[in-house]
């Protein structure tokens, strides 16, 4: 069991939280009008075997979108901040 | 080697079981092969075991950085099915049905295969529709399905919860008669055994630690066990595909994700086939043994650990419970998790890369187990030929990119939703 | 009193005689015994049958590690298979059952098979089975004989009638274990201030120290650990609780047993508490258990291992046999020895080693046991039970150097070592490595920095050094708790006997073989599922050499007792065939849980109607108190149709639609999804996740909308209303609006956060009821004020403020049946009020209501899409939506969705059939052409399909390749699974009032 | 006045239920109607914006997200860095917050019809609790006038602790008949009395 902890409401259960994506794509900007580039951002990743960055939503809680940084292989977590406090 | 027969044992056994040989050889790589797949679980060897014979390459390795069957060939539910209604993915699984029902004749090792049959549950008129439309799809394209009414599932299920305290009660099911379970140990032994006799080299506790290339293509594989050179490399390691790619530069629509799978203790026969729930991602079977064996939802977020976390526990026997409340006091013996490759759409990869020399299998989402024949037939098929059979013509790495997604539950690119 | 029962000693009361059975005969005990106990005191000596040769097997341990004693338990709906009697906790009434044996465990037929034995070696199945035909059904035949034999135990087809709950707990250190290291270990926590669970398996605190002689020095130290902890408000203590896993961030499973010593737990008491234990700290003091010896029969009824020979007479007062033969590689068993002939059996210790340390030798003198160093057994004789041990010298290496005699005995007594219990710290993905002095797999203990391990899990010397390393811990992982007090001094270790430093002179022996190094007679490693040392030979020599193979070959250690000692003997006689270290072979990865745990008890409550929560609309009382046949629609439950008179779906729908389209009627719609979309930059965030635009609706008006996903497929669709300058009202279909939510808050808080928009969920504040029918304004007017509902007024697409029965309503002019309709919505408290004042008001204009099955008539001859269409894998232009989506501006899937395949010629779209015939389509059927092979994937399918009152006809909507210019062509519908074949013409999908006088009127 | 109806309005029953003990029930369950909830969003200037509307209202800015600011009948949740949730428990409009708030800065929303309230009273509230939800209930974590958002059953609720013994449960309406109905089911071990509040 994962326990993240949450910025806003502190160290909470992974099942209130749901898993969003892989957080180091970042999103075009809108008048992106190249496929490849929406191609790499919906589709591509680097599936990394080790340190990750990633989504979570806290549904259950204060819904805000989270950026984890969590091991893949060892599931360690490191930080966790507010996705709108994270830089592009 | 010995061939496998009832009089094999009978003889054996006269002799004290003595003089059994080695199922395969242990040997050293040599310095160059024509074909090395890399990854030794049920795919790659039999990937190995259908070049040779299919295709008469023989100077083939097979290497795995572990013991062979050790990946998801050994952690999975072992069902099997052809029940897919995709265009692309119905004819490739009706392929790996049709291989694995004369399995353990060709292979001269018994891989078990027991057709006891697969519902799918529906739980609301719109799920009873579209097993309508996958049945069809199955039958007009000459595989067995049958859609059952409530009143017919309750007759052949009748331990199923029918109650009025039952959360999403059973509208009907569909059914596949020729589905089942394999023992999954076997379909590596198997195969391993059968490549070896073909004169595949299997070598076991080599690990690919990267590639060799000239000129921009790929002509082997830097190892643990020193460098070994290649015609073709094709990898078949699921669950890490997308770390063995990054290794050859390709960015894949593949993450990885751990799934958990459980047994109970054994038990006399209480269920006599393959039953999936339609309310949550729940299966469950019976093995030869006699355990209960259940699989459920993904961890939900990337993993490359085999490890598994109670809330999928709780998940799944929850489901279990639901589906079959009299499972209450039986105990559950295991839990295990295997790290699979989840791709964007929910179907596999089959293909030449964009990198020369190397080739591609993975991708296999929850669904790697049933494929394994198919999967070695088309992948030693699109190695030698350099281009894929029709049956996994779809299987492509740049689908994403001209838009055929081969979306089975049509979820979208969210691989754990698959 | 019973025959092997002493009539002093044993932490049982006598004071109560509990009344058992055992397959129909009558056993007695008392508190404190368990039913292995009870049955060794009644002399039940064939408890069980093996699972594969159907070996009678008698009592082999006296806890969580018995191989051999599993029985049925219990009997009916509360029956529990393959339960081992050594944990189970003596009641009165307890029946318990032989199982996996007919006609019983005492006259099993199915020992014939071990007459097949030598067929039957280690993966004989792989190799045969096959049959002489192509396919599978010469090994299905096979396959039904093998499932009859194979299982233990008997599931049942009734409902368990205990109830179970989950806690969740949380504590600075987690003290697993309550021997000596566990119980110092929760002291030096609890007095440092920490807030400590103590979790111990057994019924009672103190492990190993109850398997001494009562009234020691053990007691008296026990007694006082205990009033000491349980003086401490911080420490809470569970017994009967197994930690079954271990798992990240120090998050542990515990299966505590509340009321299984009982017949059947109290009222409204559950009978198994599952707690999900959240700590900084844990401590592991699990112990170790004793390791059987490898040789011919050692699975007899009458062999035991040493220690638990030594429990059942000191801790239950039990005699497991009179004349005794203990055979040992190691110190421990000089206790059982000692213990056993204190208690009245004649002795006779069969030492592997030549030379043990005089102190030891003489602790025997007084009590007349006989010791023979240098031996060892190489056989257990006799039928249905040990009659004798053959006993020879033996070399360093276990081979027999002399010749063989006969002792007679009927106890058995085996020490081959022990094992640490390190499946909780190997749970956490660790390794443990081979101490070779004590010959045992032992954790690294600084391997995980919040857990500590102590005591005998660690191997430690004895039970000085385990209250030291126990009570070590436990202070430090107080101090990284940062408790706020001192632990104090560690306790006085307790004077136990001699013997429990296991690891002291240790001599690695596991086999004891003839002088060729063969086991004589049937040698088993791993007792229940009878694997033989000739099957580790045999994967050996077939190349099954690493350990999971060798595992998964034979089936070693994959029993119900999960190899707890069979695993290092597997291992060692691998290692010896390898002829390298037993290091070197490895062991396997340790998975939770560590015992078998009930299903029930991890589900808890929820299960049955609890299985997921349940979702209701204000209304539903309603809809359930008037008859509405209610079903599921995801989480919510929603009113699929009301019937009149007997009447079936078919007929009410039928009735419902065709009243909708001549009167009016009304429908529960409160489950569509509804967010409130606020803030400056609202219209630009709904212009970027709707494919139309939203620039320029004005306040008053509301519009309909399509959402993509970010592949370009179609997500989602619904109508939003401009309430205020900023303020929006969006719907999204039921059952995708948790789905755009979650969307909706991510682009905002990470891609678009310049954009000033908040999104809540405002689906739980309003009713909503969809009023449809050419009398829907008529009705509406007269019941309502304030609102202006002429045409010219509130034309489609506008919205307006009203008041109905005292309550203010929002009043939205928007139509899915194609009638003139009005969706009206109400806070949802007021929901039912509403609701009521309709049907009143309703009454002149014949309303009635309906559900979603006429809901579904109406809007399939409609042609609109709903989730049938959606499948999330149709685009726009499949669904003859695209006109609707901008071409001017960006949104959500824009790009991706112009990839050719998904604007391909080609693709299935959206189009009506009329099906020729009475009988209608099934939605599911496939489309092929009218003359031609019915074969493949077809030209389409079909998505929803119904009767049209309307048209008087059967109608569907399907996608067909091409489909919008094929309008006039007959086709042919085809459900293969139902056996229909129909004709059907393919027409628009607007079946109804196509330029949609009706609705606008 | 039309009453708002109670979505529990078929499952209250008043009665004692589950294990019977001589001495009161150690657990008291019963709804209450929320009165008026508002929520009170913003952006980057929220804090400023908000403050003199908030400080009407007798409220010290926006405190934290742990703890419940309360002034008379009135309760301010921080359910999010911006966002307030304020609940009027005598039914009271909030009409001169509203007037002092500007929609484009801080816009407002009535749910005062989308949670019903739950209320937990008794000496096993923390036993209870730890059955239903993963938060360390002992009053040294969870302290009086303190509130949690979490998940109960996998649906969204916000605890309110008002005292030692009290708990009140925020609980979506459309959810709020299933989530009582478990309550229910998981005291039952405890006995337990379902009153109705005059």
């Amino acid at each position: 069991m994962l326990r993240i902890k949450c910025p806003i409401c502190g160290l909470r259960d992974e099942t209130e939280f749901t898993y969003g994506a892989d957080a180091i794509v970042r999103r075009p900007d809108m008048d992106e009008t190249n496929p490849q580039d929406w191609l790499n951002y919906v589709f591509y990743r680097d599936d990394p075997k080790g340190p990750h960055k990633e989504y979570w939503h806290h549904v259950q809680g204060c819904r805000q979108w989270l950026v984890l940084e969590r091991n893949t292989l060892s599931h360690e977590i490191g930080a966790c901040r507010l996705a709108r406090e994270v830089p592009k | 080697m010995s061939n496998y027969s009832a009089f094999s044992i009978f003889r054996h056994a006269l002799s004290g079981n003595k003089n059994w040989s080695r199922a395969w050889r242990d040997p050293d790589p040599k310095p160059s092969y024509d074909v090395l797949i890399v990854g030794g679980g049920g795919h790659g060897l039999a990937t190995a075991y259908y070049l040779a014979k299919e295709h008469d390459i023989r100077n083939v390795a097979v290497i795995e950085k572990g013991w062979l069957g050790g990946g998801n060939t050994g952690r999975n539910t072992t069902i099997v099915r052809s029940n897919y209604m995709m265009p692309g993915n119905t004819m490739f699984y009706e392929r790996s049905m049709k291989l694995w029902e004369n399995l353990s004749q060709d292979l001269n090792f018994n891989v078990m295969l027991s057709q006891r049959g697969q519902y799918n549950l529906c739980h609301s008129p719109g799920q009873m529709d579209a097993a309508r439309r996958r049945g069809n799809v199955m039958r007009a394209n000459g595989i067995d399905a049958e859609l059952f009414d409530r009143d017919e599932v309750r007759r052949r299920l009748p331990y199923l919860d029918y109650s009025d305290n039952c959360r999403f009660p059973v509208h009907g099911a569909i059914f596949q008669s020729r589905a089942g379970t394999a023992r999954h140990d076997a379909v590596a032994w198997g195969y391993a055994r059968a490549a070896d006799k073909q004169g595949v080299d299997i070598i076991q506790q080599c690990e690919v630690v990267g590639y060799l290339w000239e000129d921009g293509k790929i002509i082997g594989v830097e190892t643990t066990k020193g460098p070994i050179r290649a015609g073709k490399v094709g990898l078949a390691v699921a669950g890490h595909t997308g770390h063995l790619a990054s290794k050859a530069g390709l960015r894949l629509p593949i993450e990885t994700h751990a799934l958990q799978a459980f047994v109970s203790e054994p038990l006399k026969p209480l269920i006599d086939t393959v039953i999936s729930f339609g309310a949550a991602h729940f299966y469950i079977s019976q093995s030869d043994k006699g355990g209960l064996v259940m699989g459920g939802d993904l961890e939900g977020y990337n993993s490359y650990a085999q490890l598994g976390g109670l809330p999928i526990v709780e998940h799944a026997l929850g489901s279990a419970k639901a589906l079959i409340p009299s499972l209450s006091r039986l105990r559950l013996l295991r839990q295990w998790a295997g790290v699979m490759d989840m791709s964007m759409d929910g179907s596999p990869i089959i293909a030449k890369t964009p990198v020369e020399g190397l080739y591609l299998n993975g991708g296999w989402c929850y669904g790697g187990f049933k494929a394994t024949p198919a999967s070695g037939w088309c992948f030693a098929w699109t190695i030698a030929k350099d281009e894929p059979h029709e049956d996994n013509c779809e299987f492509t790495l740049n689908r994403f990119e001209h838009g055929y997604q081969i979306d089975e539950k049509g979820m979208g690119p969210q691989p754990n939703a698959h | 009193m019973t025959s092997s029962r002493l009539s002093t000693g044993g932490r049982i009361d006598r004071s109560t005689v509990l009344k058992m059975t055992f397959d129909g005969r009558s056993i007695v005990g008392h508190p404190g015994d368990t039913l292995a106990s009870a049955l060794l005191a009644n002399d039940e000596n064939v408890i069980a049958r093996s699972f594969k040769y159907h070996r009678a097997r008698g009592i082999y341990t006296a806890g969580v590690e018995e191989p051999n004693a599993l029985v049925q338990l219990r009997y009916g709906a509360r029956t529990e298979p393959n339960t081992p009697a050594t944990t189970v906790m003596a009641y009165e009434g307890l029946e318990a059952f032989g199982q996996n044996a007919w006609p019983n465990v005492r006259l099993d037929v199915g020992v014939v098979n071990q007459l097949l034995s030598p067929f039957m070696s280690a993966g004989f199945y792989y190799k045969t089975f096959v049959g002489p035909f192509k396919g599978t059904g010469f090994w299905m035949l096979c396959e039904k004989i093998i499932r009859q034999a194979a299982g233990m135990g008997r599931g049942v087809t009734l409902d368990d009638p205990d109830t179970y709950e989950k806690v969740n707990a949380f504590c600075d250190v987690l003290v697993i274990g309550s021997g000596p290291a566990g119980l110092s270990a929760a002291l030096a926590a609890g007095r440092a201030g920490a807030k400590v669970i103590l979790v111990e398996q057994d019924s009672t605190l103190g492990g190993s120290l109850l398997s001494a002689p009562v009234g020691g020095d053990g007691d008296a130290w026990l007694d006082k650990m205990k009033a000491e902890l349980t003086a401490m408000d911080n420490v809470q203590i569970l017994t009967r609780s197994t930690v079954f896993g271990a798992y990240e961030q120090n998050v542990y499973g515990v299966i505590e047993r509340v009321w299984d010593h009982v017949l059947a737990p109290p009222a409204h008491q559950p009978r198994q508490r599952y707690w999900q234990i959240r700590t900084k700290q844990a401590v592991m003091a699990t112990g170790a258990i004793e390791r059987n010896m490898v040789f011919g029969g050692n699975d007899k009824p009458g062999v035991m291992l040493a220690s638990a020979a030594r429990t059942y007479v000191n801790r239950f007062a039990v005699l497991p046999g009179r004349r005794v033969v203990v055979a040992t590689n190691n110190d421990s068993a000089y206790a059982a020895a000692l213990d056993l002939a204190n208690a009245g059996s004649s002795v006779t210790l069969v030492d592997a080693r030549t030379q043990v340390p005089e102190k030891l030798l003489d602790s025997l003198k007084a009590s007349g046991v006989k010791v023979l160093l240098g031996h060892g057994v190489l056989t257990a004789k006799g039928r249905g039970g040990v009659s004798a041990a053959t006993v020879t010298t033996i070399s360093p290496d276990g081979r027999a150097t002399g010749t063989a005699r006969h002792i007679p005995c009927d106890l058995l007594a085996v020490s081959g070592g022990w094992s640490p219990v390190v499946h909780l710290w190997s749970q956490r993905g660790n390794k443990p490595v081979f101490n070779s002095a004590k010959a045992c797999f032992v954790p690294v203990n600084s391997a995980i920095e919040t857990m500590k391990c102590a005591g005998a899990s660690m191997a430690a010397d004895g039970s000085v050094v385990a209250v030291a390393q126990g009570f070590s811990a436990g202070a430090t992982a107080a101090i990284d708790v940062k408790a706020k007090n001192s632990s104090g001094d560690a306790p006085i270790a307790p004077k136990v006997s001699h013997g429990d430093d296991w690891g002291r002179d240790l001599l690695s022996i596991n086999t004891i073989t003839d002088d060729n190094g063969k086991t004589r007679g049937k040698a088993f490693i791993d007792l229940q599922h009878d694997i033989k040392q000739s099957d580790i030979d045999l994967a050996y020599r077939e190349g099954y050499v690493s350990v999971e193979h060798l595992k998964r070959y034979t089936t070693t250690g994959m029993a119900t007792d999960q190899g707890k000692l069979s695993n290092f003997n597997a291992l060692s006689q691998m290692a010896m065939l390898q002829g390298v270290p037993i290091s070197d072979v490895g062991t396997t990865v340790f998975r939770p849980p560590y015992t078998p745990i009930a299903l029930g008890a991890i589900v808890g409550r929820e299960h049955g109607t609890h299985f997921r929560p349940t979702r209701l609309t204000p209304l539903h009382d309603w809809h359930v108190n008037n008859g509405a046949i209610v079903s599921e629609a995801g989480a919510w439950m929603r009113p699929q149709y009301y019937p009149e008179r007997g009447e079936g779906l078919r007929e009410a729908y039928i009735r419902e639609a065709s009243h909708v389209r001549k009167h009016v009627g009304m429908i529960d719609v409160s489950t569509l999804g509804k967010i409130a979309v606020q803030g400056p930059d609202s219209a630009e965030f709904l212009n970027r996740v709707y494919v139309n635009g939203w620039k320029m609706l004005p306040v008053g008006r509301l519009r309909y909308g399509v959402m993509l996903r970010e592949d370009g497929i179609v997500m989602d669709d619904g109508a939003t209303a401009r309430l205020g300058e900023h303020d929006y009202f969006m719907s999204t279909t039921t059952a995708n609006a948790a789905k755009v939510l979650a969307l909706g808050e991510h682009l905002l808080q990470t891609a678009w956060k310049d954009l000033k928009v908040h999104l809540t969920t405002i689906t739980d504040q309003w009713a909503v009821i969809a009023v449809a029918g050419p009398k829907s304004r008529d009705l509406l007017g007269a019941v309502s004020s304030g609102a202006d509902l002429s045409r010219d007024a509130l034309p489609n697409n506008h919205f307006v403020h009203g008041e109905i029965a005292g309550v203010t309503v929002r009043i939205h002019r928007m139509s899915y049946s194609g009638e003139l309709a009005y969706e009206v919505y109400i806070p949802s408290g007021f929901g039912h009020h509403v609701w009521d004042a309709l049907i009143s008001a309703g009454v002149p204009y014949n309303l009635c209501p309906y559900g979603t099955e006429a809901m579904g008539a109406l809007r399939i001859e409609k042609g609109h899409v709903a989730g049938p269409e959606l499948d999330g894998r149709t685009t726009m232009k499949d669904l003859g939506l695209e006109g609707l989506a901008s071409g001017k501006k960006p949104f959500v899937g824009s790009v991706l969705r112009n990839r050719p395949v998904l604007i391909h010629q080609s693709r299935p779209c959206l189009v009506g059939l009329e099906i020729e015939g009475d009988q209608g389509a099934q939605a599911g059927s496939l489309l092929y052409l009218d003359t031609g092979p019915t074969e493949g994937h077809g030209e389409g399918w079909v998505s929803s399909a119904t009767y049209s009152p309307a048209l008087g006809k059967n109608i569907a909507l399907s996608l067909l390749q091409n489909g919008p210019e094929r309008l006039g062509e007959t086709i042919r519908v085809v459900n293969f699974v139902g056996g229909t074949r129909q004709r059907a013409k393919v027409v628009s999908p607007h079946f109804f009032d196509p330029s949609g006088v009706r609705q606008n009127d | 006045m039309i009453e708002i109806r109670s979505p529990l309005s078929s499952s209250v029953e008043p009665g004692e239920y589950g294990a019977q003990s001589a001495a009161k029930a150690a657990l008291q369950l019963s709804e209450r109607a929320p009165g008026s909830l508002i929520q009170i969003a913003g952006w980057q200037d929220f804090a400023t914006v908000t403050a003199p509307a908030l400080g009407a209202l007798g409220f010290d800015g926006h405190g934290n997200f742990r703890t419940v600011q309360t002034a008379g009948p009135v309760s301010c949740y921080r359910i999010a860095p911006d966002k307030l949730l304020l609940r009027h428990s005598d039914g009271g409009s909030f009409k001169e917050l509203l007037e002092n708030l500007n929609p484009a800065s801080s816009p407002t929303l009535d749910l005062s019809h989308a949670r019903w309230l739950i209320e937990i009273e008794g000496s096993e509230v923390e036993a209870l609790l730890a059955r239903l939800a993963s938060l360390d209930f002992s009053l040294q974590e969870f302290p009086e006038g303190t509130f949690a958002q979490t998940g109960i059953h996998h649906v969204g609720v916000l605890l309110h602790r008002v005292s030692a013994d009290k708990f009140l449960i925020f609980v979506p309406v459309t959810w709020a008949e299933s989530i009582w109905n478990l309550i229910c089911e998981t005291a039952a071990p405890f006995g337990f009395k379902v009153i109705v509040h005059p």
